[in-house]
């Protein structure tokens, strides 16, 4: 296998990771899908796009501002439609209608055009003699430390433990001086704000246009069934799957891959109707 | 007769009224244009009420679409290549497809809630990919032509071809067929137990209650009337293709029943499909570009003020109407 | 006496101005114009709205001009052209449909035209029944019969072309040899069933040894299988793809450090666009697509009027946008496929579409890409046309460069015959 | 009459239109340990929710420590002091035993104080001591309860609810349980008990209330009420 294959698969699989964990954590703690996910990584793309490449401003910090702006967007959608709403389906049919609405909203704005965004690191390095593209070994850097940074935050912070406490058992959680439905604005915040970084760092290596949510929301969808809804261990390993399916596979057999990236869901379904690493009990 | 026995028939007379308004209302406005959006809105009634059957046994399908698909391949080969009559080629869709959902969902309908949810969307995916890809039938993005059909009936003969008329009335039987069967079984016994199977599914299984069995019926039938609706819409069409058929149709379904509202089984998928089929293509055709953010904008909205969707008006205009006539009460009060 | 004089002078003068002023409408004023309605169902929401966007402001100024001469000449009268559009999002044919009968029901049109959408199958239906010639893409050909549908044209010969396109750009790079074709599975275009059988006389004729490699449908990651095409010893790619697709292509293609010519086909170039999505000026070197401008092109013959028109339409374009080109592709389809329905409305005399379609049926028409002749009789309405070129340009530094023309093979001509393979 | 650290005065509570607690008046003083024993759907844990806040009262006021609370949220009531072990103990099944305890001690600051808790909380359950790393799911019953109850105390309270403690406990658990309810009494806390095991609530508090079909029935010191005859009857199965 040629490593570029194997970098490849890699770079996919961070994308989904990072995707599948915002979901994962939005639906653990508020317990409803959010459809319009992959429309915030696309927000994410967009702000890469007006503050990296229009604005000129540092990589990194673009990608931090992009991450905060589409957090905030997320929170006041939490804040002021979803949780008013309050019901689940409506606010489920709610993240269904957002995708039209930002759809729209950033065709109006941006155009209907796609745009390119420059690579932040462009060439190529050599690593024992095989060359390979810096860009993609930089975003599965970040990706990396984003998702050991996501890690760290909920296993090991205050703010994580009542995350956790709250998606487990909100009423005891709140027993307990845990405000569960800040901490849910707060998750809402994050899991965008993750959806953004996701479309931040693959923007300069494929393209920016105002429908560029929905494929990496299916994969999401799909990564969190695999890997087993509300564990974040789970979404790390659907991701991986899908990853290695989208990029390995598909050099090996093709266009096939795609069918077997929907049939494996289902086979693993078959045996394991909770996923790979699902609690049975919630 | 006093008002109370009135008041007790007024919904029925309202719903008489309501069908012979739609039997009559193509008769009177010949509005060729009008006429096929309902016919469309007509399809998706059907396949809304199917999605909310689903959906009020406690699932909630990505796929459903997918059965409008098989449902529209099956009426398509059976007309093309078996040549079998309008009418057979209808209920074959439907049968077709209720025995596909059949034997998926003795296997699938295992999976709780969102395992199941995502597993249709990936089935629907995979049915979009075979019926691509599967040549010697699906004759992949080519499609199958669908001859209109021509029904004789003793003297008279109907030709679909040179008027949309027929199509109208047989999709207004059709809605009113699956309504009332869903209506009846909504009110009988299994429906009480689907809804309790919804709302409380392992008190229910504790409770004695076989909660696959009677999801599988309610897949089953759901399936079999979108079934029918794919065959049909194939047939107004005339022609059968995978684009026919996305994902994203399902989601649009439940859009729909939740703007029509979903606690009631028959009046909000309905009265959602109607809604949103005819103001999704007014808007298509006038606003173009605008109408994504359009109709995003409107369906939060309506979610924002009617959570329980349109049937809610029925409990809500009265008591505006009061509302109204209070205030009027209260102006002379104010000057003084 | 002066006085008088003076009032009979301008008593005089009002009476004459008041007969001329009555006279003049009713004696030079002709029949109120007659009208002729054309409409187009074009992408102007979704993810292919921008050549919808880009090619309907070109096919409004080639109205403007034409009711500026004064109309269109049909026998002895002047028709004044009302184009419509509906909005019919890419991949969406129950959106297409709908816009069909909206125009044909509410606006009534003759014609639909410039369609490049996936439902031709949902649209010919509602068009044929009303009579309503439908003029479109082959590459939007699902199940076409000539015998119900006699009021559909393919203008656009997307499909045959590709075969002269990918020929043309294997000329222009005479040091490649295998050419490798490319498409989503079981999407718009069956590659395998129209290309499997010129595989052979290709390689005879020109040389080129033809292989082939299939990518699921909205694939954005093109890494793998372009990996696989380097093992498999591709030189020049030819993309069936959307210019997403191709943008995507060849950006990450340049990332892998292959320095292949990506060829598109149907996919117009517009720098603008494909520097958008390949990202970087090194990385869209070598997309090569469709280049309509009927001024650039050499070998083909064009019509000195449609020359002529074609140069009016630019300049007022560029007076209208601050001096930006039209956008080549409402050349390929937009104003050409419009300019073949008019010009078979010119030739039959009359508008009504039987008389249309008589003349269309195996006739030739002039259009703004030299002559088109559709097939005869036999093939009725299916796209078999001679002279309708594939121009190809080639991305070269900042800009798009003519690169090379093919006229589009007869149908008669031995390499293939596109004719029998839409036949069956 | 000493201040009371809480007081119900006269808590009326409704669920969809139906009265469930009707006019309950109870009081809590400091260092007490109180008991309201009652048949099921008396209406004792509507009681406790109002008094976490969990549902408000219809009507009727609820005081602590000279605040009223009773339309306050649950945070900002734990906030104040308040601390209830839920029904059927609602640990966190998927947190360690360890985090468990970390959640109780949510509002805490003072890392010295919450180093002294967890002492207090392994003392008192030695058996958490042992398994500080096991998911809160793979606990037993009993285990669950002194986790539920580890995790009260960890909130550092004013005032400790417990809804029915003993449900689902052997009965070995259950004299364990109540040694170290007993304990806890000691080491100076306020408690105040739900219990559907009538002798086993009496036998550790000082007060009592016998809440009935919603309206409180009686009231008394636990000796008193023990040797009720009418309390015998319903509710010690004399």
């Amino acid at each position: 296998m040629p490593p570029a294959i194997f970098i490849d698969s890699l770079v996919l699989s961070s994308m989904y990771i990072l995707m599948a964990s915002g979901l994962v954590l939005v639906f653990s703690i508020m317990g409803i899908l959010n459809f319009a996910h992959g429309q915030f990584y696309m927000l994410g793309a967009y702000a890469i796009f007006y503050l990296f490449q229009q604005a000129g401003i540092n990589f990194f910090i673009s990608l931090a501002l992009s991450a905060a702006i589409v957090g905030f967007v997320g929170i006041l959608i939490e804040r002021y439609i979803m949780r008013p709403i309050g019901q689940p389906i409506q606010a489920v049919v709610v993240t269904i209608a957002l995708i039209s609405v930002f759809e729209g909203l950033i065709t109006l704005i941006a155009g209907p055009a796609p745009h390119s965004v420059t690579s932040a690191f462009p060439g190529n390095v050599d690593i024992f003699g095989v060359s390979l593209s810096s860009e993609r070994l930089a975003t599965v850097v970040i990706a990396v430390i984003l998702i050991i940074a996501l890690y760290l935050f909920i296993q090991r912070t205050r703010l994580g433990l009542a995350l956790r406490a709250a998606a487990q058992q909100p009423v005891a959680a709140g027993l307990f001086g845990i405000q569960v439905a800040r901490v849910s604005t707060l998750v809402m915040g994050i899991g965008c704000g993750l959806a953004a970084l996701a479309g931040g760092i693959m923007a300069p290596m494929f393209y920016v246009d105002p429908w560029i949510g929905g494929q990496p929301l299916v994969m999401a969808l799909l990564a969190i069934v695999i890997g087993g809804m509300g564990s974040l261990g789970g979404a790390v390993v659907g991701g991986i799957v899908l990853g290695m399916i989208g990029s390995m596979l598909a050099y090996y057999i093709g266009f096939w891959s795609q069918l077997i990236s929907f049939g494996i869901v289902i086979v693993i379904l078959l045996f394991r109707p909770q996923g790979l690493f699902g609690q049975s009990e919630k | 007769m006093d008002k109370a026995k009135l008041k007790a028939k007024l919904p029925l007379i309202l719903l008489l009224a309501f069908i012979i308004f739609t039997i009559i209302f193509p008769l009177i406005v010949k509005d060729r244009f009008l006429l096929s959006i309902l016919i469309e809105a007509g399809v998706m009634c059907l396949f809304a009420l199917g999605f909310a059957a689903v959906f009020r046994s406690g699932q909630f399908s990505l796929g459903q679409a997918a059965f409008l698909a098989v449902g529209g391949y099956a009426g398509a080969l059976l007309a093309s290549k078996a040549g079998l009559p309008f009418w057979l080629s209808l209920l074959g869709g439907g049968l077709s497809s209720a025995i596909v959902a059949f034997l998926l969902g003795i296997v699938i309908l295992r999976m709780g809630g969102l395992y199941f949810s995502i597993a249709t969307l990936a089935l629907g995916e995979i049915a979009i990919i075979i019926a691509k890809n599967w040549d010697s039938v699906t004759s992949g993005m080519t499609g199958i032509a669908v001859d209109a059909p021509i029904v004789k009936i003793g003297e008279l003969t109907i030709n679909f071809a040179t008027t949309k008329l027929p199509y109208y009335y047989i999709i207004v039987l059709l809605v009113i067929m699956a309504a009332l069967m869903f209506w009846r079984i909504d009110r009988s016994r299994l429906g009480t137990v689907v809804r309790s199977v919804a709302v409380a599914p392992v008190m229910s299984e504790h409770a004695g209650i076989h909660l696959m069995k009677y999801r599988v019926i309610m897949f089953t039938l759901a399936a079999f009337v979108t079934g029918v609706a794919g065959a049909f819409y194939v047939y107004y069409l005339s022609w059968v293709g995978p684009p026919l058929f996305s994902g994203a149709q399902s989601t649009v379904a439940l859009i729909m029943c939740v703007i029509g509202g979903l606690w009631s089984a028959v009046s909000g998928p309905i009265i959602g499909a109607i809604i949103v089929s005819y103001f999704g293509t007014m808007m298509q055709i006038h606003l173009e570009g605008l109408r994504p953010l359009v109709f995003g904008v409107l369906v939060i909205v309506l979610i924002w003020f009617m959570p329980n969707g349109l049937v809610e008006l029925q409990y809500r205009f009265p008591a505006w109407v009061k509302s109204l006539f209070k205030k009027k009460g209260k102006v002379p009060d104010a000057p003084a | 006496m002066k006085r008088k004089f003076i009032y009979i002078a301008l008593v005089v003068v009002l009476v004459l101005s008041i007969i001329t002023s009555c006279a003049a409408p009713a004696a030079k004023a002709p029949a109120p114009p007659k009208i002729l309605k054309i409409g187009s169902i074009m992408p102007f929401s979704g993810p292919a709205s921008m050549w919808g966007e880009s090619i309907k402001p070109v096919m409004e100024i080639y109205r403007d001009l034409i009711n500026a001469d004064g109309g269109w000449q049909v026998g002895d009268d002047k028709y004044i052209i009302e184009l419509y559009f509906a909005d019919g999002p890419i991949f969406s044919v129950q959106a297409d449909a709908a816009a069909a009968r909206t125009l044909i029901y509410d606006k009534q049109v003759s014609a639909i035209v410039s369609y490049f959408g996936v439902g031709y199958s949902a649209v010919a239906p509602i068009c044929n029944a009303e009579k309503v010639v439908f003029n479109t893409s082959t590459i939007s050909m699902g199940a076409y019969s000539a015998s119900r549908e006699p009021y559909s044209i393919f203008g656009f010969p997307a499909i045959e072309m590709s075969i002269n396109q990918a020929m043309a750009v294997m000329q222009a790079f005479p040091q490649y040899k295998t050419l490798c074709w490319t498409a989503t599975k079981g999407g718009n275009v069956d590659i395998e069933k129209i290309y499997a059988p010129v595989d052979e006389e290709i390689q005879k004729k020109y040389g080129v040894r033809s292989i082939r490699l299939y990518y699921p449908e909205g694939t954005t990651n093109f890494t793998p299988y372009l990996i696989k095409m380097a093992e498999m010893g591709a030189e020049v790619l030819f993309s069936f793809g959307t210019p997403l697709e191709i943008g995507l292509m060849a950006r990450q293609r340049y990332q892998l450090g292959y320095k292949w010519p990506v060829a598109a086909n149907g996919a117009i170039l517009d720098t603008k666009i494909v520097k958008g999505l390949a990202g970087s000026e090194e990385a869209m070197q070598n997309i090569c697509g469709d280049f309509c401008y009927p001024w650039l092109l050499k070998k083909v013959q064009i019509a000195p009027r449609y020359l002529d028109m074609a140069n009016r339409i630019r300049e007022a374009y560029k007076q209208k946008y601050e001096g930006k080109e039209p956008y080549a592709g409402a050349f390929g389809v937009g104003v050409t496929m419009m300019g073949q329905y008019l010009e078979g409305v010119r030739m039959a005399g009359s508008t009504d579409p039987d008389q249309v379609m008589k003349v269309l049926r195996g006739g030739t028409v002039e259009t703004f890409l030299g002559k088109y002749t559709l097939s005869g009789n036999e093939t009725y309405g299916s796209p078999v046309v001679f002279g309708f070129p594939c121009a190809m340009s080639i991305i070269k530094g900042n800009e798009s460069v003519y690169l090379n023309e093919e006229p589009l093979w007869d149908v008669d001509h031995p390499l293939v015959n596109v004719t029998d393979l839409i036949k069956e | 009459m000493t201040e009371a650290l809480l007081e119900l005065k006269d808590v009326y509570i409704s669920y969809l239109g139906v009265e469930a607690v009707r006019g309950v008046s109870l009081r809590v003083t400091e260092r007490d340990f109180v008991t309201v024993i009652g048949a099921n759907g008396a209406g004792k844990s509507s009681v406790f929710n109002a008094i976490s806040g969990l549902v408000k009262p219809a009507k009727g006021e609820i005081w602590f420590n000279g605040e009223r609370i009773d339309r306050l949220t649950p945070p900002q009531i734990a906030g104040r002091g308040v601390i209830q072990v839920p029904e059927g103990r609602k640990i966190f099944p998927l947190l360690t035993v360890k985090e468990n305890l970390m959640v109780g001690a949510f509002m805490q600051r003072d890392k010295k104080k919450i180093a002294e808790n967890f002492e207090n909380v392994y003392r008192l359950f030695p058996a958490l001591k042992e398994r500080p790393t096991a998911k809160g799911i793979r606990l037993s019953g009993g285990q669950q309860q002194m986790l539920a109850i580890g995790r009260a105390m960890m909130a550092n309270p004013k005032m400790i609810l417990l809804d029915e403690p003993s449900l689902g406990l052997s009965p070995i658990f259950c004299q364990q349980l109540s040694r170290q309810l007993k304990a806890l009494h000691n080491e100076g806390k306020t408690l105040l008990l739900v219990e559907q095991n009538a002798r086993m609530g009496l036998s550790l508090a000082n007060y009592g209330y016998v809440l009935e079909n919603g309206e409180l029935r009686k009231e008394g010191t636990s000796a008193q009420l023990l040797n009720d005859d009418e309390v015998k009857r319903a509710y010690l199965g004399v």
